[in-house]
């Protein structure tokens, strides 16, 4: 084909014409999918995190969501949702906090760790060292004191950035308990 | 047929040709990633190089790369939205690498030489050979890799307890390192059969 | 007020070069850093047209997703829009090039098209839009200047070591890449202490 | 899907424009026929025509700088004439020769030596470890710029594979003590050493040396053979190729096995 000026850009907008008419196809399949999947995901990991059964939105700004954990009518905590920026990017996180601030569990909902190593804070025994404390949880290498964890070998960053997570929910969750 | 089998090793795209290196040393921490970096890489490899080499007459060559992308661009998201949709864990783990996957310098550059030269069928069996051979060539790095980092084969404990895993593979050094180790060995055996 | 902002570019400016390197702690850009370094020129060249491209499809990147993609809730079409423009920008800077410096482009050769398989300039325009929320445009911009800055960094380190291995005695199996592979090993193994 | 369509084409709608204007104005009146000649020449970039490898030869052809044959290793030098309306005259073939048959049990060693294993390197140090000065040397300096892997190393000598050998003429000039020299793919007889000291000299160097006896050059009734500084040389174009030299040479390393 020629290259002229009317050639190539017909051929670019041709192109891209088919390309957008294909892809919106495609997304109006799957996006109603994908929501679904993050809100399953969502539902699983609040339950996961504190007891309770509904978790109706208390608050919502741009950068965290609070949920509050009902158990047959009854407040028993809360749940929060906010973002700390780890080593290869946000980490948003949902920690489970009960009516005298001790976290009751903690979940990743979206990392982009690396694998083998920041990934590793999505394991449990990473993530079960969170219950039980409270307010400004430490972080050191060893010989964790009662209000600290211990860091994942290698992952001092990731580490840090989760811990700062759930320390910002708990002030979050503080807050939301005083002023209501 | 020569074009399916030269992708596996004869030709093969990382081990040989040294394309597509980003995926093949960040993707290559655990053989799950690789394969599952691979397949997605072969599907996407494979409609492309379809698709370019049933247009290659139409696109003026001036703009022949920035086409070419755009469709390779197309698939690969394609492939992103499906995977988000009904795999979510696997996407989860790939993470920025699916549309890193566009950048891939194995597609385009298998698209450039040779689906904008060759028919539809050679294509697709070029695609085919070389996405295959792109997927072993990931798992066997990423063996490399996740037995000596991490002690584990696809998540099965492999090396014994006692065996304290080389963080250093898993990190991007030990990406360059096992690569560079693995292309030495080949040369060694290659270099054996040679002037054996 | 003024300072923090400043403060602010000067740590995405180093982090971009030193912590999170582009090469050798993310993992991007690999194929032209392997193909290109064989000599410190081209490899000087090679970086500064990648920070050029870098630094103008950051900066239309941006301006197009944040007033165009965002506002009609497009951000899936992001990766293709993305890699089209940066593919229009490399043809065009390579027609450039070839008008006004027709020595770099010369000496550049073919590694001027794989810029645009670069996965450094999609990746680091991609994160800039999905991770790293960076809201205003001279964020942006500084992100990819440094992230390209980061990228000729490394290309040269590496060219320099390259230029020495010439003379080395190395066995015949690890001559040519594999050497390189494991002296980019080495050298990423020194950016890893920068970021713990 | 509207806003899609809208979107994506617009901007490929101006980036086209942009390209379509640029490609106008940066036309760089580049002779088309440089890529039809590129895509003839092998592209190993060995740098045997003298250029910096395969695009600078085939702009240099173009440009008329060089010949249509300048490419040792071409194989379709007519393809290239066609498509410079040229007619190429037929060029013989060229190869590399090794001239010297001094390898590890023919030659004596002034010492033994065991670092970095190059030719140049050892050449600095008294010449080389054979003990003739003139002698392939066989740590492979030359193997090592051969692209189309022709060269190889037996028994400390190198040795030539003529079907491999494109005569790019790397190897002569990586070779310090200039062993290796072009001649026609099909010369038959040349003398294998290249050693000028006297007679007794090369004897006690090594026992194939060329001691300069002048037996070849009083057989040879083409006259082709002449003996300069005791080193005998066979011219290619007088040599009938009748092969006496070859038997009258009491060394015997005139004549070539094949």
């Amino acid at each position: 084909m020629k290259n002229s000026i009317l050639n190539m850009t017909l051929t670019l907008v041709i192109i891209a014409v088919v390309v957008s008419v294909a892809m919106s196809y495609v997304n109006g399949i799957t996006a109603p999918l994908i929501a679904q999947n993050a809100a399953e995901k969502l539902n699983k990991s609040l339950a996961e995190v504190i007891d309770a059964k509904e978790f109706p939105v208390f608050e919502e700004t741009e950068d965290y969501v609070i949920y509050e954990a009902l158990k047959d009518g009854e407040r028993v905590g809360f749940c929060v949702q906010n973002a700390s920026s780890g080593y290869g990017g946000d980490i948003t996180l949902l920690t489970g906090i009960d009516k005298d601030y001790n976290v009751t569990g903690v979940a990743l909902l979206s990392h982009a760790e690396t694998a083998g190593l920041g990934a590793n804070a999505d394991k449990a025994e990473f993530k079960n060292q969170y219950k039980g404390k409270t307010e400004n949880i430490g972080v050191v290498k060893n010989s964790p004191r009662d209000n600290d964890i211990v860091a994942i070998s290698g992952a001092t960053i990731t580490s840090k950035a989760v811990t700062n997570g759930v320390n910002e929910a708990i002030r979050l969750a503080k807050e939301a308990q005083i002023n209501e | 047929m020569n074009n399916l089998t030269k992708g596996f090793f004869k030709e093969n795209p990382v081990l040989v040709l040294l394309l597509g290196m980003c995926p093949s040393l960040a993707t290559t921490t655990s053989v799950t990633n690789a394969i599952g970096m691979g397949l997605s890489a072969t599907a996407v490899l494979i409609c492309s190089n379809v698709v370019i080499s049933l247009l290659r007459k139409l696109i003026p060559s001036k703009v022949r790369i920035a086409a070419y992308i755009v469709i390779i661009a197309t698939f690969v998201t394609i492939v992103e939205m499906l995977l988000k949709a009904f795999l979510p864990d696997l996407a989860e783990s790939l993470g920025v690498f699916i549309p890193l996957i566009v950048v891939n310098c194995i597609i385009l550059a298998r698209a450039e030489a040779f689906a904008s030269k060759n028919n539809v069928f050679q294509s697709f069996l070029d695609g085919a050979g070389m996405g295959l051979g792109f997927t072993i060539a990931l798992c066997i790095i990423a063996t490399f890799r996740e037995v000596l980092g991490a002690g584990t084969w696809m998540g099965f404990q492999v090396m014994p307890a006692s065996y304290e895993p080389a963080l250093l593979f898993i990190l991007p050094a030990g990406g360059f390192l096992s690569l560079g180790i693995i292309l030495g060995v080949i040369n060694l055996i290659k270099g054996g059969r040679k002037n054996g | 007020m003024g300072n923090s902002i400043l403060t602010g570019l000067l740590s995405i400016l180093l982090s971009g070069i030193l912590t999170n390197n582009f090469i050798f702690s993310r993992f991007m850009g690999i194929c032209p850093f392997l193909g290109v370094s064989k000599k410190t020129s081209t490899a000087v060249g090679m970086g500064m047209a990648v920070t050029f491209v870098m630094t103008l499809a950051g900066t239309v990147t941006y301006l197009v997703y944040r007033y165009l993609l965002v506002p009609f809730q497009l951000e899936y079409m992001k990766t293709i829009i993305f890699i089209f423009i940066i593919a229009a920008l490399v043809q065009f800077v390579e027609m450039a090039l070839q008008k006004l410096l027709p020595s770099l482009y010369t000496a550049l050769g073919i590694y001027l098209p794989l810029i645009t398989t670069n996965c450094a300039v999609l990746g680091a325009v991609l994160l800039v839009t999905d991770t790293y929320k960076y809201e205003t445009l001279i964020e942006a911009v500084v992100f990819n200047f440094s992230a390209a800055l980061g990228f000729t960094l490394a290309i040269v380190l590496l060219a320099g070591v390259r230029e020495r291995l010439e003379t080395a005695p190395i066995p015949k199996f690890l001559k040519g890449f594999p050497i390189v592979l494991i002296s980019a090993a080495l050298i990423s193994m020194a950016f890893v202490g920068l970021s713990f | 899907m509207f806003e899609t369509i809208i979107i994506f084409g617009s901007i490929a709608l101006v980036m086209g424009l942009v390209l379509g204007i640029s490609s106008k104005i940066f036309a760089v009146d580049k002779d088309e026929r440089i890529d039809l000649v590129a895509d003839c020449l092998p592209g190993a970039n060995c740098g045997g025509c003298g250029f910096s490898g395969c695009g600078a030869l085939a702009e240099a052809i173009v440009k008329g700088e060089a010949p249509v044959n300048a490419c040792p290793g071409c194989t379709n030098v007519e393809k290239i004439a066609e498509i410079m309306g040229v007619k190429a005259e037929k060029t013989t073939p060229m190869g590399a020769f090794v001239k010297c048959s001094g390898s590890i049990d023919k030659v004596n060693y002034k010492y033994l030596f065991d670092g970095t294993k190059s030719c140049k390197d050892i050449t600095n140090m008294n010449l080389g470890d054979k003990a003739c000065a003139y002698a392939c040397l066989g740590y492979g300096d030359c193997v090592e710029k051969c692209v189309f892997g022709a060269l190889s190393i037996k028994e400390a000598l190198a040795t030539v594979d003529l079907t491999k050998c494109t005569g790019c003429g790397q190897c002569v000039s990586a070779c310090p003590k200039n062993v290796i020299e072009l001649m026609p793919k099909d010369t038959k007889y040349f003398v294998k050493c290249s050693s000028k000291d006297k007679g007794p000299v090369v004897k006690d160097a090594c026992i194939v040396g060329c001691i300069g006896c002048k037996i070849c050059e009083k057989n040879c009734e083409a006259g082709a053979i002449s003996v300069i500084d005791n080193i005998a040389k066979i011219d290619i174009i007088k040599c009938t190729k009748c092969g006496v030299c070859a038997e009258k040479c009491p060394k015997k390393i005139i004549e070539i096995k094949e």
